[in-house]
This record gives structure tokens, C-alpha cells and sequence, in this order.
């Protein structure tokens, strides 16, 4: 075992396994992998594989991440004007509902679970398949009948409650569509309980030897924690909304005050999960992060146990801070101080990671591909979304920015700011490995700069527009907030030009691209230490692993630096744990 | 016991029968959790009308029929029996015990299915459905010192509830220190919870049909196999819970006697005319 | 193109409550700021210094439970340093003190405007006027669906909510006028529900009280003022029916002439005071306007009571030019009054500017 | 076991334990069904507002036996026993806060 370490000069790396005979395409272009192993429209369609069910899940969020793109457009481009450019009213609330509903429920939650988890968390863990492939496929399909109800919605003339559906607007007064998009919701969030059940399983007792706990990789973590709320929240937004339903349907009702009802009470059960989903949706891009920095940075992630044991603290204390979104709603005021507090423990794991995500980076050796910088400007972008977040989250000054233009803001440096430069991160990172394409190195970057650029123009002059109280979800507005506006759209388009750049070259690397080979990137984690694309089992033999995901210094280095009262040894000849003679894990953050 | 000692064919992604089994078992539990938090969301909301509204919820209970109800409950009772029963019958290699089992659970739980849809049957024939439907009534009120009737829009819902507390319950007397449209609530929860709970017990009584099917097409002959018996055991057991505190939430809180439960289930079932 | 000069780059602070909020408001961005500046700081020095050279190595760096200490203990000191500030505003922000036990204001949120009932019984639509350095208690429901009674300059902002009371209060400290807005969405019209909040200073604000002043563009005095009661009589006793602006009317149209001089019939002149227009009223041909017919009939105490006669006074005061309403607007003249064709008028009457139920 | 951390993790998982014999599982319907008895006992007696809590409690000991005996908690792994505490767990915490507002909403401010 020693003596691959004495090797170093093969490797700048120390992968988790070790090396096995590499299956390389460019020696044998007829080794099968999963994306030839089989033809034709039901190989797809009826497949079981992890994989291509994880590209089944690209291909379909793409298609709404655009749908949504274009709602988002037609909201910026009308509030160009104070008393809005293009749409009537009614067509703008639908468009900005469209917006929330597609973007957060078929693009944000699914996104990196769908797309990353199900082709990733197998590989790192090195298990052949997720546990229940059959339940991952039947997963997919419910997925795309919820988000057909989304569809037909929007076909038969929209949903204006916005995405939060609070009654009794959307009980009584609404005449659109809430009750095809209340489905919509209810199936759409069992295919988020199946996959997060799958993942969950598949992390318990998939593993292969010697992937302990502890040497799980970071994504892995926050997928874990991610598939632990979905679980646990989904169902309490399933039943509210089949109640909602009820309400709607028979005419009299649960959240109805004229009957004794409370509309209080569909606002706890709807921030009971939805709080917990905006970690959802990030979760899973703190762990693409993890890995992406680590891998450009050629370093160990600084504090494993930090990060690993702040995403579980996320989803657990997630669940305890849902009432901040209803500081002003009328919640008892005992109970808003509560929630307040919470929500102040909260920030801490995110602040946590931010800070150990900085310290990665010291003493490494940087390089900055796209995943890379798409990494860098996710911490950039982040961190002022988190920020935000304590203004909202203190109960005095949230009386005052609550429901402007600064909550969209927040949530959008978080949200978009945040997942989404995590999910181009993670894409452009692991593209290769999908494909065994490499695409275009200047066009990348620069769609990560055009990005960040973009995004961050249109939303700073929402902070200040929101901190002069102009109110969210409006289309006319008082017009000495218009040049607020016009800076905002104008970034709009820049940033959406931005969104278009990777289907141009990543398209074209797909059928022009140069062989990526099975480890571009000189990563160490499971998933690349077999051919690229991956067979359809994903490894030849059941790997074994001996080492934390991210020994990148040991390799070439031996210099290790002692910075916690001198525990950390030089590894390679001192240190029993890594090499694996004692039953103990790989020392970690120690 | 190891790995090794439990046979039988592994799907392609396992290593071996024991990770399989241990992971399908886990994976219902996981989905059990799903579950309870699905129906913990609406006994949440019911428990906190009921906090606000004890009286009219009160009420709204004891129009229900009991009998129904109790008797339904032993015949979950049972069927979770007879599931258990079936474990054993899969795992000894009991192929007939199993058969019989798995019938006999379908059986009891579809007898649980018949009597309830005879309840709402029962419901909707006496009139409690929550809606906004009205009919005129003739009231008689004070005008100008003297009494005189007047035709005045009652809500449908309102009638039927008095004309059932006051046969059920108030031995023929009228008597009203509820408020109907809060009844109306608690009927509204009523509905939901039995009905979500009707809707995961058909869902068990198709998967204990296919798993039926699959025991006489000697599926179960790896007796290994019989954890996939016990895997939908887990969920047959979490449905019947779920019926443990419905019956108390919904059922027993009002006023109700034993008497009048026997009556009321001889009433459901034919046996007698009651007081209609 | 765009009003630049009159982009706002900060809100008024029109409320006490705003003083404390922004202080609160600024702490807060401050240390975020500064947190944020740390790891934007050490981002880019790492970017720099440890960008790949050849040669060098990385190094092997696990972790450190002290900085992990550090970095939890810090932020969170001063994250619960916000939450107690913030409860302590927020406490502040939504208990009325006691002096506004008796300036209790109500809102009724209804799809889509703002019903504003004043103690004193004055009522508003989609305004509220209040005094400045008087602070005032807020009261909201809503008739529909939750809406929300939001002023920025105030920093103030509630949920209405149908079914149920909730309230807030301001202690406004600067005249001016400012936004006031529907914060929570409400469907269609939900931009429209919007309107203005005006703090007066005492004067005004006595004046508005009494009708005479206006907030706003309107010609009414506002719903509830003595001025609003005496515009009532003044279309029921036809007044109008002279007293208007046409080109053909019989007598003159009263705007603007409170404390003015008046030409009489006879060439002396006189202030038109409230005891000129009381005469005016009681015994017209005590002193008649020059250039006008001596037509108007003297209205007795069983037509016109003292009371109702401060009010029509009232509303003489607060007459401007153009705010007297057209003929035809509120009362159609009687049956066999002379029927003059009105140009002001458009065949379908005009819209009430406010100030109705 | 072998105490090598190389071996498949999942190794331990694959302990599986003996179906319930049927005379177990009749005695437990036993039990069970004195219980249900029981809440209907309760259910018709005149306990006024009590009765709600009474009859309650006598259902969850009927829920934590059937969990116990025929779910086979009895001879779970401790992950089985974390994943139904945490079901009940999240459950609690759902009630606590919402029903918290239920009944502190009316309370005064401070």
C-alpha cells in the first residue's frame, strides 16, 4: 500500500483507491461505456442506470430553467418602465409566478439531486447503482408529470398567486389555475421524497469497503442532508396543499376566516417545508463547491468535520426557523422572538463554510479553469446573499425590508447567486466525466465572468431599491425607483447572455470536443478514477478506498504543516491512519 | 449470522442477498418517515382548531358513527395479525399459510373498506356534507310583537347536523352550543383524514394483491425473500396506527355510549331500523 | 429621460421610529460589511499568492479547531448582538405607547384600496393625514384577502388580515408626503394599492380637520370635516343651481373670496368674513354684490340651522378656484328649474372624487 | 466480525432476525386488542375533557406495542430506531411551534 505513495512522480494526486488497470478510450474505442452500451429511445426512456437517468434530469431542468429564464425576462423588461412596459396586470402577476413556481420547484430543487446526485452519489461512494433503481427511474417519471401539470397550467391561462399560494387569496379569489399547480406541487414533491429516500439508502448501505463516515466525500454530506429535509418537509407541503385543495374545491374551508379558519396556520405548514427547501436548493451547491476547490486548489478541504457536521447542523436547525418568513403575519409574538433567535443560530454552519472554503485556498496551488472560477464567484456571491439574510432574519429590521425588493435580492444572491453558480460549477466540472468531452477552456471562463458580472449588477440596485421600500411582486411603481429598474434589467440581459453561452460550447463540445480522458482535472474522488464516460456499472471491480476524498498535497508534497498544536504528521511515513493498518479513519480536520 | 447465510438472487447493483434485504427494509422505513410527517402535517392543523373550537368539534364527533368505527378497528387489528402471520408463513417456507395470510389480510381490510364506504354512505344519506348548499326553511320569528313565519336560506349543512345531534345525541331535544360553520371545519378534517387514510389503505390492498400474485408464482420459494412480506408488513402496520388515532380524534371525543355505538353499527349493517 | 435628480439614494426618515431603525439598519451593514471585506480580503490575496507556480507544491492543511472556534464564536456573538437589538426595536416598533390610547386609527384592506377611519370621524381612501409629533395607533383588518399597510419612511409595515386585528403605530416627525404601500401580494390589482401618507404640521392639520386644507389635488374637503358637511347642504338647498361657474349663472361662484374684498352694490367694499357670509346667507340684501341681480333669498333658522350654517361657512372657506362641483354632479337640479346645458359636464357624470363612502 | 476497516461496510447491516413465531403475534393482536378495547372504554365513558387525553394515551401505548412487536423495532438496528425517532422527532417539533402560536397568539406583547 505504502508504495504508491513512494510513487508520486505517476500521479500529483492520491486518489481514494488504488489505481486500478485504466480503462482509456483512446487505447480501446471499443470498450462499451453507458452512453453506447446501448441504443435507441426506450434504452433511454426504460433505463435503470443512475446515469443516464441523472442526463434524463439535465436534459428536462434545462428546458425549465429556460421556461423560467423567460419568465424572468418578461418580468425585468417590463418593470422597465414605472407603469410597466409590456404586460397588463394580470399577465405580470402570471409571469412572475411562472417564474417562482418553475424556477424553485423544477429547476432549484431538482437540479443538483437530479442532475449531480443521481450520477454522482453512487460513483463517489463507489456503489454499482443508486439503491432502488427502478424507484430512481419511477422517480423521474413522477417528476415529469407534476411538472406537466406545471405545463398545462400555464397552457390554460396561469396561476397569479404567486409561488407561495397563501390563502384565501388562492383559495377563494384567485380564478386561475391553483388547483393544476397545486398538483403540480403534490407530484412533484413525491418525486423529491423518492430521490431523496434513494439517496439516503444508497449512502447507508451502498458503500463500498473502507468508504467510512469519515471519508465520505464533502458532496456526498450535503447530499445526504439535502435527501434528510426533503424527506422530512416534503410531506407537510403535500398535505397542506392536498388541505388547500380540500378548501378550494368544496368552497368552505380549513384557512377560510370567515369559517373559523386561520390562513395563519397554511403559513406555518408551507414555511414548515419551505424554509427548509431554500437549504434544499443549497445544500447541494455547498457540496459541489467542496469538491470543485478542493480540486483546483490541490488542497485538503480545511476543517472536514466543519463542513461535513454544518451541512447536518443546516438541516436540522433548517427546520426550526421557518417563522422568520412571517414576522409580520401575525404570528404570536413569543414565538416570532423564538424563531428570531433560531435564525441567528442558523447563519452560523453557512458562515462556517464560507470561512473554511476561504482557508482551503491557502497554501494551495491554484489554477483557475471555469468550475473554478464559477466556484470562486459562488463564494463571492453568496456570501453577500447571507449577509442579507441576518437584516431579514433581526426582527426589527425585517419589519421594514419584509416583502421588498430587498428580500428578492437576498434570495436571488443566494438562490441563483449561490446554486446556480454552484450547478454551472459542478457541470462544467464534472461535463467531462459525463460526456468524455472537454469543452472550450476561453468560452468557459468566460461565460463564468459574463455571469458573475451580470448577475451581480442586477441585484445589488435591488438592495437599494428594496431599502427605499419599494414593494416585490409589483408592475407599476412609483416612478423615482425607474432608474433602479433600468440598471437591473439592463444586467438582466447581460446575465442571460450568460446563461446561453454553455449550451453553445458545451453543445458543441459534445460533438467537436477533444477526448477529456478519464481525469481531466487530476481529481481525486471516486468517480474519477474510472473511465470517462463510466461503464455501465460504473467500475470494473468493487473499488476499495483507502484514503479521505481529498489527499491532494500528498502526493508531490511532503511538506505538511503542523497548524493544530503539531497533531498532523508527515503522513506518508508516520501517520498508521492513512495508509490503513489500523481501524480508524484518515485523519480529518482533526 | 453473516452475510453468507442469506441465499437467494441479488439484483445487479447489490453484493450480496443481505445488503438487499437490509437495504429494502430500510428503505420503507425511510418512507414510513415520509408518512408520519405527511399525516403529523393534518393532525397538526386539526389539533389546533381543536384547541380553538373544543365545543363544535365536540359536536361534529358525535354525529359520527361509532359502531362503524369500533368494529372497524379490530378488523385492522385483526388484518395486522394476519400480515404478522404471513411473515412467518414466508419465512418457514409455508407456501399455503401464505397465500391464506396474505387472502385473509385483503379479506379484513376490504371488509374495513366496505363498512367505511357504508359510513359515507351513511353521511351523505343524513345530509353531513360541508358545502355552501342552502334550502329554505320556515322559521318562525317576532314581528311587530306578533309571530310570524318567514322562509329564510339555511345552509343544508346546518339542518342535517341538528336533525342528527338531536336523534344521536340529545335524545330528540334541540340543543345548540355549537356554532355549525365550525362544525363544518371539524367535518371538513373529518373527511380529509379518513379519506387520506381510505386512500393509503387501497394502496395496501393492491400491493398485498401483487404480492398474492407473486406468492402463487412461487416468488416467495426463496425463502429469503420473505422480508419483501415483511417490508409491506412495516406499511401495513403504519396504516392501521394511523387509524389508532383517528379513532380517538375523531370518534371517541364527543359524547358517545356504548348502547348507541351497537345500534348504530346493527343500524349500518341492516340488522335494525333505528330511529329513521 | 429619467427623473435622475430625483432618485432617492436613502428613504426619508419621516417616523421616530426610522431614527432608531437605521441605526440598527447601518450596524448591521457595517459588521457585514466587514465580515464580508474578511473573506473578500483573504479570497483574493489566496487567489494571488497561491495561484500555481511551478515548482511549489501544496501544502497539506487539515484543518484547525481553534480558527474553527474562532469563526463560529465570532459571528455569532455578533449575529445574537442583531437578534437582541432587533427584539428590542421590534418591541418597541409594535407596542403602542399610551399616549396613542386615544388616537386610534383603523384600516380596512379590501381589494384594492385602503379605507382609513380617523378618530376624530374623518375618512379617507388610499390616505392617511396625520400630525406631526402626534403619534397615532393603527388598527388593520381586511374585507378579503391579507394585505399588508406598509410606509417605508416610517419603516412601518403590518399584515391586514381578514378576520382579525393587528396593529402598529407611528409618532410622524417631519411634514411631507410619502408612500404608502400594499406590501403583501393581493392579486391583480395589487400595484394599485398604493397611496400617500401626509404629515401636516398643527396648523395645516388643524385646517385639514376643519376641511380647509387639502393634502391632495382633490376638490372636496375631506369626508368627515365641518367643510364636507356644509358642501352637503350646498348641493341640497340647489345653491348650486346659482352659485356655479357657468357663463350664464345668476350669481357669483363663491370661490376663493374667504377674506377678500367684496365690491357692493352701492360702490362701498367689504372683507369677506364669516359674518359676511353668514348675512350673506340670513339676510342676503344687507349687503349685495356688485354686479349681480339681488336674487338670493334669505334662508331662515327652520332651513338652515346655526350648525349647519358653520358648516356651509366651513365649506365657503375651503372653496378654491375650480372646486366647486358641476351642477349636475351630486343633486340634479329640481324639476322646473331652468334647464341650462352645462359644457363642463360630459354626458355621463363624472366620477366622485373621493372623500365618499 | 473481522475488525479490518476495509471490510464491506455493509457487512453488519445483513444480520437479519427471525420472523415473529405465530403464538408471539397472537399474543401481541391479544394485547392490542385489550387496548382497543380499552380506548373504547374510555371513548363511551363520561370523563368529560379528560377523556380526549385518556383515550389518547391508551392509543399510543397501542401504537408503540404495534411498533414495537409487530414492526419489529424489537429487533431493529440502532439506524432503524434513529430513522422512527427522527419521524417522531420532526413530528414534535411541527406540533410545538405551530400549536405554540395557537395558543400564545392572543398573549400580550411584552
Amino acid at each position: 500500500m505504502a508504495d504508491i505513495l513512494l510513487e508520486p512522480a505517476r500521479l500529483d494526486y492520491t486518489p481514494q483507491m488504488l489505481p486500478e488497470p485504466e480503462v482509456s478510450f483512446e487505447k480501446h474505442p471499443e470498450h462499451k461505456h453507458y452512453l453506447n452500451h446501448e441504443y435507441g429511445l426506450l434504452s433511454w426512456l426504460l433505463t435503470v442506470d443512475h446515469k443516464r437517468i441523472g442526463l434524463m434530469y439535465l436534459v428536462s431542468v434545462s428546458i425549465f430553467f429556460m421556461f423560467g429564464g423567460i419568465a424572468a425576462g418578461l418580468v425585468r423588461t417590463n418593470l422597465i418602465t414605472p407603469t410597466g412596459a409590456i404586460l397588463e396586470l394580470d399577465q405580470y402577476n402570471k409571469a412572475f409566478t411562472a417564474h417562482g413556481t418553475i424556477m424553485l420547484f423544477l429547476f432549484l430543487i431538482p437540479v443538483i439531486p437530479g442532475v449531480l446526485g443521481n450520477f454522482l452519489v453512487p460513483m463517489m461512494i463507489g456503489a454499482k447503482d443508486m439503491a432502488f433503481p427502478k424507484l430512481n427511474l419511477a422517480s423521474y417519471y413522477v417528476w415529469a408529470a407534476g411538472a406537466l401539470f406545471f405545463v398545462w397550467q400555464l397552457i390554460v391561462g396561469g396561476l397569479d398567486t404567486g409561488w407561495t399560494l397563501y390563502p384565501p387569496y388562492s383559495s377563494k379569489y384567485s380564478h386561475t389555475s391553483v388547483m393544476y399547480a397545486g398538483l403540480g406541487i403534490f407530484i412533484t414533491g413525491f418525486s423529491s421524497i423518492l430521490t431523496a429516500l434513494n439517496i439516503i439508502a444508497t449512502v447507508h448501505k451502498m458503500r463500498c469497503p473502507g468508504m467510512t463516515w469519515g471519508r465520505l466525500p464533502l458532496f456526498v454530506w450535503a447530499m445526504y442532508a439535502t435527501s434528510v429535509i426533503q424527506l422530512l418537509g416534503t410531506p407537510v407541503i403535500a398535505v397542506t396543499v392536498v388541505m388547500l385543495a380540500v378548501e378550494r374545491m368544496v368552497g368552505v374551508g380549513i384557512f377560510d376566516p370567515n369559517l373559523g379558519g386561520d390562513p395563519i396556520l397554511f403559513q406555518h405548514m408551507f414555511w414548515f417545508y419551505s424554509h427548509p427547501a431554500v437549504y434544499i436548493m443549497i445544500l447541494p451547491g455547498m457540496g459541489v463547491i467542496n469538491e470543485v476547490l478542493t480540486c483546483f486548489a490541490r488542497k485538503n478541504i480545511f476543517g472536514y468535520k466543519a463542513v461535513a457536521w454544518s451541512s447536518v447542523g443546516i438541516a436540522v436547525v433548517g427546520f426550526l426557523v421557518w417563522g422568520h418568513h412571517m414576522f409580520l403575519a401575525g404570528q404570536g409574538y413569543y414565538l416570532a422572538m423564538v424563531f428570531a433567535l433560531l435564525t441567528m443560530l442558523v447563519a452560523v454552519p453557512s458562515a462556517i463554510k464560507v470561512f473554511n472554503w476561504t482557508a482551503t485556498l491557502y497554501g494551495g496551488s491554484i489554477t483557475f479553469q471555469a468550475p473554478m472560477l464559477f466556484a470562486l464567484g459562488f463564494i463571492i456571491l453568496f456570501t453577500i446573499g447571507g449577509v442579507t439574510g441576518l437584516f431579514l432574519g433581526t426582527l426589527g429590521t425585517d419589519i421594514h425590508l419584509h416583502d421588498t425588493y430587498f428580500v428578492i435580492a437576498h434570495f436571488h444572491y443566494t438562490m441563483v447567486g449561490g446554486m446556480m453558480f454552484a450547478w454551472q460549477a459542478g457541470l462544467h466540472f464534472w461535463w467531462p466525466k459525463m460526456t468524455g468531452k472537454m469543452y472550450s477552456d476561453f468560452w468557459s471562463r468566460l461565460a463564468a465572468i459574463v455571469m458573475l458580472v451580470g448577475f451581480a449588477l442586477t441585484f445589488l440596485p435591488q438592495f437599494a431599491v428594496g431599502y427605499l421600500g419599494m414593494p416585490r411582486r409589483y408592475p407599476n411603481y412609483p416612478p423615482e425607483f425607474q432608474i433602479y429598474n433600468v440598471l437591473s434589467t439592463a444586467a438582466a440581459y447581460v446575465q442571460g447572455i450568460g446563461y446561453l453561452m454553455p449550451i453553445f460550447y458545451l453543445g458543441y463540445s459534445l460533438f467537436a470536443g477533444k477526448a477529456a480522458g478519464n481525469n481531466p482535472f487530476k481529481a481525486t474522488g471516486l468517480e474519477w478514477q474510472t473511465s470517462s464516460p463510466p461503464s455501465p456499472h460504473n467500475f470494473e471491480t468493487t473499488p476499495q478506498v483507502y484514503f479521505g476524498p481529498y489527499e491532494y498535497a500528498v502526493a508531490d508534497g511532503l511538506k505538511i504543516i503542523p497548524l493544530n498544536d503539531g497533531k498532523i504528521h508527515d503522513i506518508v511515513h508516520e501517520d498508521p491512519d492513512l495508509v490503513g493498518t489500523t481501524p480508524k479513519e484518515a485523519t480529518h480536520g482533526s | 449470522m453473516a452475510a453468507s447465510t442469506v441465499e437467494g438472487p441479488v439484483a445487479h447493483h447489490f453484493n450480496n442477498m443481505g445488503q438487499q434485504l437490509a437495504t429494502v427494509r430500510f428503505g420503507m422505513w425511510l418512507f414510513l418517515v415520509t408518512e408520519v410527517l405527511f399525516f403529523g402535517g393534518v393532525f397538526c392543523a386539526y389539533t389546533a382548531y381543536r384547541i380553538w373550537y373544543p365545543k363544535d368539534f365536540e359536536a361534529g364527533s358525535a354525529a359520527l358513527n361509532v359502531g362503524i368505527a369500533s368494529v372497524n378497528t379490530f378488523l385492522l387489528l385483526a388484518s395486522s395479525l394476519t400480515i404478522t402471520l404471513a411473515i412467518r408463513a414466508a419465512y418457514v417456507g409455508n407456501q399455503g399459510g401464505l397465500m391464506r395470510n396474505l387472502l385473509l389480510t385483503i379479506v379484513l381490510g376490504s371488509a374495513f373498506l366496505g363498512l367505511k364506504a357504508r359510513e359515507y354512505y351513511l353521511d351523505y344519506e343524513e345530509g353531513l356534507m360541508p358545502g355552501t348548499a342552502k334550502v329554505m326553511q320556515k322559521q318562525k320569528v317576532e314581528q311587530n310583537g306578533k309571530e310570524v313565519e318567514i322562509e329564510v336560506a339555511v345552509p343544508k349543512f346546518d339542518i342535517a347536523l341538528e336533525e342528527v345531534l338531536k336523534r344521536e345525541h340529545f335524545k330528540g331535544e334541540a340543543h345548540k352550543d355549537y356554532d355549525p360553520s365550525r362544525v363544518m371545519l371539524f367535518f371538513m378534517f373529518y373527511y380529509s383524514m379518513t379519506g387520506l387514510h381510505v386512500l393509503h389503505m387501497i394502496i395496501g390492498i393492491g400491493l398485498l394483491t401483487w404480492q398474492l400474485i407473486l406468492a402463487r408464482s412461487g416468488f416467495f420459494a426463496h425463502k429469503s425473500r420473505y422480508v419483501y412480506i415483511e417490508v409491506m408488513s412495516l406499511y401495513w402496520h403504519f396504516v392501521d396506527m394511523v387509524w389508532m388515532f383517528l379513532l380517538p380524534l375523531l370518534y371517541l371525543c364527543g359524547p358517545h355510549t356504548s348502547s348507541q355505538a351497537i345500534e348504530q353499527f346493527k343500524m349500518a349493517i341492516g340488522l335494525s331500523h333505528g330511529g329513521h | 429621460m429619467f427623473a435622475f435628480m430625483d432618485t432617492p439614494l436613502l428613504p426619508e426618515q419621516a417616523s421616530e421610529f426610522s431614527k432608531e431603525y437605521d441605526v440598527l439598519f447601518w450596524y448591521i451593514t457595517g459588521v457585514s460589511a466587514l465580515g464580508a471585506s474578511v473573506v473578500y480580503g483573504l479570497l483574493i490575496y489566496c487567489c494571488f499568492a497561491f495561484a500555481k507556480k511551478d515548482g511549489v507544491a501544496p501544502k497539506r492543511i487539515l484543518g484547525s479547531n481553534k480558527l474553527e472556534f474562532l469563526w463560529t464564536i465570532i459571528p455569532l456573538m455578533f449575529f445574537l448582538s442583531f437578534f437582541v437589538w432587533g427584539v428590542r426595536q421590534y418591541d418597541y416598533a409594535i407596542n403602542p405607547p399610551a399616549e396613542t390610547a386615544d388616537r386610534e386609527y383603523t384600516v380596512v384592506g379590501k381589494q384594492w384600496m385602503w379605507k382609513v377611519q380617523h378618530p376624530t370621524g374623518h375618512r379617507e381612501i388610499n390616505e392617511i393625514t396625520l400630525q406631526e409629533g402626534v403619534a397615532v395607533k393603527i388598527t388593520g383588518t381586511s374585507e378579503d384577502v391579507i394585505h399588508d399597510f406598509g410606509i417605508p419612511a416610517f419603516r412601518s409595515k403590518f399584515d391586514v388580515i381578514p378576520g382579525r386585528y393587528t396593529t402598529a403605530w407611528y409618532k410622524p416627525i417631519k411634514v411631507g408626503s410619502y408612500h404608502l404601500f400594499c406590501d403583501q401580494y393581493c392579486g391583480q390589482g395589487h400595484s394599485q394599492m398604493v397611496g400617500k401618507v401626509h404629515v401636516l404640521s398643527q396648523e395645516n392639520y388643524a385646517a385639514w380637520l376643519e376641511g380647509l386644507y387639502r393634502v391632495r389635488d382633490g376638490k372636496n374637503p375631506v369626508d368627515g370635516s365641518p367643510a364636507w358637511e356644509g358642501r352637503k347642504l350646498f348641493l341640497k338647498l340647489q345653491c348650486i343651481n346659482c352659485h356655479n361657474r357657468e357663463s350664464e349663472s345668476r350669481a357669483p361662484t363663491l370661490e376663493g373670496i374667504h377674506n377678500t374684498k367684496r365690491a357692493l352694490l352701492g360702490g362701498s367694499t367689504v372683507v369677506a368674513d364669516d359674518t359676511y357670509l353668514r348675512n350673506s346667507i340670513r339676510n342676503p340684501m344687507l349687503q349685495v354684490r356688485d354686479g349681480w341681480k339681488p336674487i338670493m333669498p334669505a334662508y331662515t333658522r327652520a332651513q338652515v340651522t346655526e350648525e349647519e350654517l358653520l358648516n356651509v361657512i366651513s365649506y365657503l372657506k375651503s372653496l378654491k378656484p375650480g372646486d366647486l362641483p358641476s351642477r349636475s354632479e351630486m343633486s340634479p337640479a329640481p324639476v322646473g328649474a331652468p334647464n341650462i346645458p352645462d359644457p363642463a359636464v360630459p354626458p355621463v357624470p363624472a366620477p366622485t372624487t373621493g372623500g365618499t363612502r | 466480525m473481522s475488525h479490518n476497516p476495509h471490510a464491506a461496510v455493509h457487512e453488519e447491516e445483513s444480520v437479519h432476525h427471525e420472523a415473529t413465531p405465530d403464538a408471539k403475534s397472537f399474543v401481541t393482536f391479544f394485547v392490542l386488542a385489550g387496548l382497543a378495547l380499552l380506548a373504547l372504554f374510555v371513548g363511551f365513558s363520561d370523563l368529560g375533557s379528560t377523556k380526549v387525553v385518556a383515550s389518547l394515551a391508551v392509543s399510543t401505548v397501542q401504537a408503540c406495542v404495534l411498533a414495537y412487536f409487530f414492526m419489529d423495532l424489537r429487533s431493529a438496528d440502532k439506524l432503524t430506531w434513529l430513522v422512527a425517532a427522527a419521524s417522531i422527532f420532526w413530528t414534535f417539533l411541527m406540533f410545538l411551534f405551530i400549536l405554540t402560536d395557537f395558543l400564545t397568539r392572543h398573549l400580550g406583547v411584552l
